[in-house]
């Protein structure tokens, strides 16, 4: 209470700060209100329409079950960080711990990336038709869905990673290679932890978009309700909503895929947060 | 998921159902209902937009017999039949277009020249406005893929069609299941994906060993995934075009759908003639004033 | 032996840092290959300036496309880089550890949250407040770009706070110990050390908003017409390709790509006006 | 006769449960500069940054007892900024600003409240006179403050605490990280300065402490142990453990 | 009869254009202290990471002369971490890495493929104690090594060195940072190390310079202006320079 007074004593003299404080609280505000807004519009539409027929094993047009497009979901979300978080650490580590800083490839590396995230997801769609289904004649592929996923988030992942790799304190390199250490061991012993808090922060929002995404993932994926292998189609949640949205027959069962979509994303979170704080913690 | 009887419901519950969510537009007697008009239409290329302004006449032809589509600039466009239905259901002055099968008590289907839209009015011809369901397959088919198709336009393949709110296109006579194996995928257009649906469980509670992916996408997507093999059979919403047949594919209707066309159910209007659709559509009328 | 490893890996991260090359000059073989024959066919001026888009009768002009986009993507900007900016801020720098265990699960889940889940969201809760607010049908130019402000948000938030955060606690500290309120400290000491990462953060986000689509389509209203207002419906370069891919053919479709091969360019030219801006700013 | 600027009473400080300072009894001279010496973790940043609560930032930091600056008790400021607008800090590293030299040091009066260019231009000549870094900054104002070497850095900082005009000037070893000359015109500007301001300053170097403190405080694991006289402190001190200390017998 | 472990021979280094170290030439011996001193920006730090090529990390660095280790070119080695593992080093500030205090001080061994959990463990007991820090720390080896204090975190830091085995030990003001009693101990510390290592240390403190080590080497602007004996340097150095330089008088 005495702070809190003291505050206002003190915004008297500073009335920008004041200002600025007040945007905070109210753009912060913004935020959160949005956030429970759509969760609470999720939650009232989605709740009264979940039913225990909804999760049976197999999907048919009866039961409309989601529970292929559940495990779908967590296992394209693993798939694509399989492919995409090797890829976009290894490209951070190259473009902060080995490439001239400023060097030409830096410069185009980030570009490219940076023009990647602003690709229309149908546009991967079609790229990855084309690519995956046609030309390497896979057809509509788990695998394939997983690789074009994994291509969309890259820039994500690149780009926070690297900036995760850049605030390491340079102490820590000196402090490794006086010790005789190899760029290598520096970089996963040393560097890579420290970075951890910040890659996680892009893993969870390239985890957003896998989940997210549908343009994408019909026309490469497939839409086949079921638990695929790696060179079968099978929908995600995102997906199946989709297709139960898109003709307007079963509105109701994919407000509950959302309901279950929300618990999947939230816990999809938790984890890697978890996992992050294992990798920090050693 | 019963299409067959909500589609039924519907024209019943339309107006009565008003009343339970009452609101001053809902009070407002026929006559006085006005407001500046949002017509809503599906996407250029779209069989359910080719159908409707076909029928409705908003596609003339001009001095070289090039077809002119007329529907006015300013009307709202969506590709999804979910959101057509619920914008018009979120907005008194709109007016759109839907599937039959997909028609549900959200939104009120307005009476054409006197018909409701129903299976019935369709297959009797009192109710004008429908379009065809397109199968796309390709020559040397496999066996399984040849035998659901001919499963599809069986007796009791259509019938599975007519249970489900579409339109039979008449019946090769009734299947008999040979017993088959193997595995069948088929992909496109989303409209006709639920049907699809059905008719592939239906098949498989004859031929257990029998596998079928029904991919959805879109229809033009089906067409070209049929074209280069990567599925069995295509769907399409629409008509193929020459460009396609000349790959090598080709179409056979399956069913009609019947489309009905819907507004608020707070408005007033329950019945329009074709001109008055048509002038909305190209934009000679903008208040519902115009049309009581 | 060690060497021979340090080599290999060396040369393993470079070919990851070529991966986004590479997945970039794929796409771009993609789109420019089936792309450009129709803009030479349509003709480039045509294709770009024309103001009529009727596939169907042949007329292609993508020019209200163009200017959709480039509106609802600013309209996006300024409606949810200041948002973000202030919350990442705050986030960052002003709440305790209780409300940030809460707040931050919540930004993070509104990055889980589906584009169709956003869009149907705006079509049921957006458009019919704007109908009220704006009359009309409510779908129009300012209501895709709020929805639009808001799908960013997640995006501009992550990278921003995590880039303030890395900031040294001495920059803050020596603007306290000068009598700076505490807002002034983080303002004008602090964010300076965090420009390049919050930079990055709102390049993600015009990616993000230039690139959506599902969500956009539901409430745009997508008329082919040059919007005269905020009020008005509008068409962007994306919603255009989604919306009639499905039934596109021939010229149609190839219309469309090339209506990708623009907004690429276009995405293009914005990233480097971006890094343009930001080398500017470092001298 | 001297005038007290900070009269400090019992002053206990807690970090948690962790107690830092116990009670802690000393009475700060104006315009003379007193020196904190003491083994590390003894307390005297603590202390130090008592003086401006930069504690507050610390969470779970109490402190009770009696602390005043010219008879005002300073945890019952209103105005925290006010507080620390009359009682500048320099850290042990010179920390300036990522932007240019001029910014940096009109950072403090804009925040205060200057507008006017020709006002700032006037503090950003006079501060940087005082603190004897004007005719290496005048010819470079627009750049950048990290281009400078750490003893530049240092008076920089110096030079934009004074810039906002304060009564006291808070040191925490701002020499650690300087070599010898550059800590030698720190020091002499310190004894320059002390004729305008009140300088508190921590160090560990004894010799520093003795050259140019008019009063020496010696702390050990959160205690005052003694203060005095600089000279008195360093000639004959009253309890051992100073003695001990200074004579590096000690540990 | 002493035996040079570095011999440094018309050593020029750039950085970039600047030309940071100007034709330096000197002999280092083996199992002593030798000390630089010299005025901030003089290129101490610069010619230390020489010896163990810790400046191949700056971009656009340059060396042309002789450098050798023990008659060995330094710059033709083919394996640098061989070298660093040879000559480790200290820095100025403490940086333990951000583990536990058993994993920093394990850190080299594994590097070098010590993988045996009790030949780790008796590393890990043996170079603390060298280290002067076993007591400190053996009750909480498992704890992270930030939680330490300034002193303790640099005798880890040289205990980390030591545990690599390193036949010299390059240290860049490893005191600077640390108050008189930790100062002290590191001075001990490098006391007895010297009866096994060859120590290089970078000081601005040239008491501590006088008080520990053999020989002095004073450097100004790049050059090196004169080296000897420690007690020569202080006593009678031959360059005018140097006499201003440790006598105060200069700059
Ligand atoms: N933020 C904090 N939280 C908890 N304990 C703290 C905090 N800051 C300091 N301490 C503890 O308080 C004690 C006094 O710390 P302080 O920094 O005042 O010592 P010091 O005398 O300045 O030492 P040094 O010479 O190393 O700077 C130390 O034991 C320290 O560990
Ligand atoms: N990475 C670098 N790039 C360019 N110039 C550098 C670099 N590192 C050091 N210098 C310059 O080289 C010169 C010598 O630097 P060095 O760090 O060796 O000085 P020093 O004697 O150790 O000084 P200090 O006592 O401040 O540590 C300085 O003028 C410095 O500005
Ligand atoms: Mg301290
Ligand atoms: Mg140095
Ligand atoms: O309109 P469609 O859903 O059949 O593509």
């Amino acid at each position: 209470m005495e702070k809190l007074k003291g505050q206002l004593e003190s915004y008297k003299s500073q009335p920008f700060s004041l200002v600025l404080r007040l945007l905070m609280w109210i753009a912060t505000f913004l935020t959160v209100g949005i956030t429970v807004c759509i969760v609470g519009y999720i939650l009232i539409r989605g709740i009264p329409n979940l039913s225990p027929e909804m999760f049976a094993w197999e999907y048919n047009t009866e039961n409309v079950s989601m529970m292929p497009a559940i495990i779908n979901t967590v296992l394209m979300v693993l798939l694509v960080l399989l492919f995409a978080v090797p890829v976009g650490i290894g490209a951070a580590i190259y473009l902060v711990e080995y490439a001239k800083r400023g060097s030409k490839l830096v410069k185009l590396v980030r570009i490219t990336a940076e023009t990647l995230s602003g690709i229309p997801s149908i546009v991967y769609g079609l790229f990855g038709y084309l690519l995956f289904a046609t030309t390497f004649k896979w057809g509509y592929t788990f695998l394939g869905g997983a690789l074009t996923l994994a291509i969309m988030i890259l820039p994500l992942i690149l780009r926070t990673t690297e900036e995760a790799l850049k605030a390491v304190p340079d102490s820590f390199r000196e402090g490794s290679f006086g010790l005789g250490a190899g760029r290598l061991r520096t970089i996963f012993r040393i560097i890579l932890p420290s970075a951890v808090p910040g890659i996680v922060s892009g893993v969870i929002l390239g985890i957003g978009r896998v989940v997210g995404e549908t343009a994408a993932l019909m026309y490469t994926a497939g839409t086949i309700a079921k638990v695929p292998g790696l060179m079968s189609s099978g929908r995600t949640l995102a997906v199946h909503m989709y297709a139960l949205l898109s003709e307007g027959l079963y509105m109701k069962q994919a407000y509950a895929t959302a309901v279950v979509l929300l618990i999947v994303v939230l816990l999809i979170n938790a984890g890697s947060g978890w996992i992050a704080k294992k990798l920090t913690k050693r | 998921s019963d299409t067959a009887t909500s589609t039924d419901t519907t024209q019943e519950s339309g107006s009565t159902d008003a009343a339970a969510t009452d609101t001053p537009a809902a009070e407002t007697k026929s006559g006085d209902f006005s407001g500046l008009i949002s017509p809503i239409s599906r996407e250029e290329g779209s069989g359910t937009r080719g159908a409707f302004i076909e029928l409705f006449g908003i596609e003339t032809k001009d001095a070289d017999g090039n077809k002119i589509d007329n529907t006015t600039d300013t009307a709202e466009i969506t590709n999804s039949t979910s959101v057509m239905m619920t914008t018009v259901a979120g907005n008194e002055y709109a007016i759109g277009y839907v599937s039959l099968g997909s028609l549900d008590d959200t939104v009120k289907a307005l009476k054409i020249d006197g018909a409701e839209p129903s299976v019935d009015t369709v297959k009797d011809g009192s109710y004008k406005i429908s379009r065809p369901f397109n199968i796309v397959t390709k020559d040397g088919l496999s066996e399984v893929a040849a035998d659901f198709v001919k499963y599809i336009m069986s007796e009791d393949g259509q019938k599975v069609v007519e249970d489900n709110g579409y339109i039979s296109q008449g019946n090769e006579g009734a299947y008999e299941a040979a017993g088959l194996s193997g595995k069948v995928t088929v992909a496109g257009s989303s409209s006709v994906t639920p049907v699809m649906e059905k008719l592939a469980e239906a098949y498989k509670e004859l031929n257990p060993d029998v596998e079928i992916e029904v991919q959805q996408n879109d229809s033009t997507t089906g067409v070209t995934s049929a074209i280069d093999g990567i599925c069995d059979i295509g769907m399409a919403s629409r008509e193929l075009k020459d460009t396609e047949t000349s790959q090598g594919v080709t179409g056979t209707s399956i069913a009609l759908d019947g489309i009905a066309v819907i507004v608020n159910k707070q408005n007033p209007v329950d019945e329009l003639t074709s001109d008055q659709v048509m002038s909305i559509f190209t934009g000679e009328t903008q208040d519902w004033s115009d049309v009581q | 032996m060690k060497e021979v490893r340090e080599f290999i890996m060396k040369c393993v991260f470079l070919l990851t840092a070529c991966v986004s090359i590479a997945a970039v000059v794929l796409i771009c073989i993609f789109m420019f290959a089936n792309g450009l024959p129709a803009i030479g066919k349509i003709g480039p001026l045509n294709f770009l300036l024309g103001e009529k888009w009727k596939p169907m009768n042949n007329i292609f002009g993508i020019l209200p496309m163009i200017i959709g986009s480039i509106y609802v993507t600013a309209g996006a900007i300024i409606i949810g880089v200041p948002i973000a900016f202030f919350t990442s801020v705050y986030l960052a720098k002003f709440c305790n550890e209780r409300l940030y265990k809460i707040l931050k699960p919540a930004v993070e889940l509104m990055a889980g949250i589906p584009s169709i889940v956003y869009g149907f969201f705006g079509l049921v809760v957006i458009v019919p407040i704007m109908q009220k607010v704006m009359g009309g049908s409510g779908k129009s130019v300012l209501t895709a770009s709020v929805l639009l402000g808001i799908m960013i948000l997640p995006t501009v938030i992550g990278v921003a706070e995590s880039s303030i955060r890395a900031v040294p606690d001495s920059y803050y500290e020596g603007a306290l110990a000068l009598g700076a309120t505490r807002e002034r400290s983080v303002f004008f000491a602090v964010l300076p050390g965090a420009k390049s990462g919050i930079l990055a953060g709102v390049v993600l986000g015009i990616g993000r908003a230039i690139g959506e689509t599902m969500a956009v389509i539901m409430v745009a209203g997508n008329q082919p017409i040059i919007p005269k207002s905020l009020g008005m419906g509008v068409r962007t370069l994306t919603s255009n390709i989604v919306m009639e891919m499905g039934y596109a053919t021939d010229l149609h479709r190839e219309a469309l790509i090339a209506t990708a091969v623009v907004l690429f360019v276009l995405i293009l030219i914005i990233n480097l006006c971006c890094s343009a801006l930001q080398r500017g700013n470092r001298q | 006769m001297e005038k007290d600027k900070f009269t400090i009473k019992d002053l206990d400080l807690f970090y948690g449960d962790f107690q830092a300072l116990k009670k802690i009894s000393m009475h700060i001279p104006e315009k003379e500069i007193t020196a904190f010496i003491g083994p590390s973790g003894c307390g005297k940043s603590t202390l130090l940054k008592s003086l401006n609560r930069m504690n507050d930032l610390v969470e779970g930091c109490k402190i009770t007892g009696t602390l005043l600056l010219d008879g005002e008790p300073i945890n019952q400021m209103k105005n925290v900024n006010l507080l620390r607008k009359r009682v500048g800090m320099v850290f042990q590293k010179p920390n300036p600003f990522p932007m240019s030299i001029y910014d940096n040091v009109a950072y403090g009066p804009r925040t205060h409240g200057i507008r006017k260019k020709s006002e700032l231009d006037a503090i950003v000549e006079d501060s940087p006179k005082k603190a004897a870094i004007w005719d290496e900054t005048k010819d470079r104002l627009k750049k950048s403050a990290l281009g400078m070497s750490g003893g530049q850095q240092q008076r920089l900082c110096i030079a934009r605490a004074l810039a906002v005009q304060p009564e006291v000037l808070l040191m925490d070893e701002p020499t650690s990280a300087l070599d010898p000359i550059s800590t030698t015109k720190i020091e002499d500007l310190a004894l320059e300065l002390k004729k305008q301001y009140t300088i508190v300053m921590v160090t560990h170097n004894m010799q520093q402490a003795a050259r140019i403190s008019d009063k020496t405080a010696f702390f050990l694991l959160g205690e005052m142990v003694e203060m005095n006289d600089t000279e008195t402190i360093f000639s004959k001190p009253k309890d051992k453990r100073t003695d001990d200390y200074i004579t590096g017998r000690f540990g």
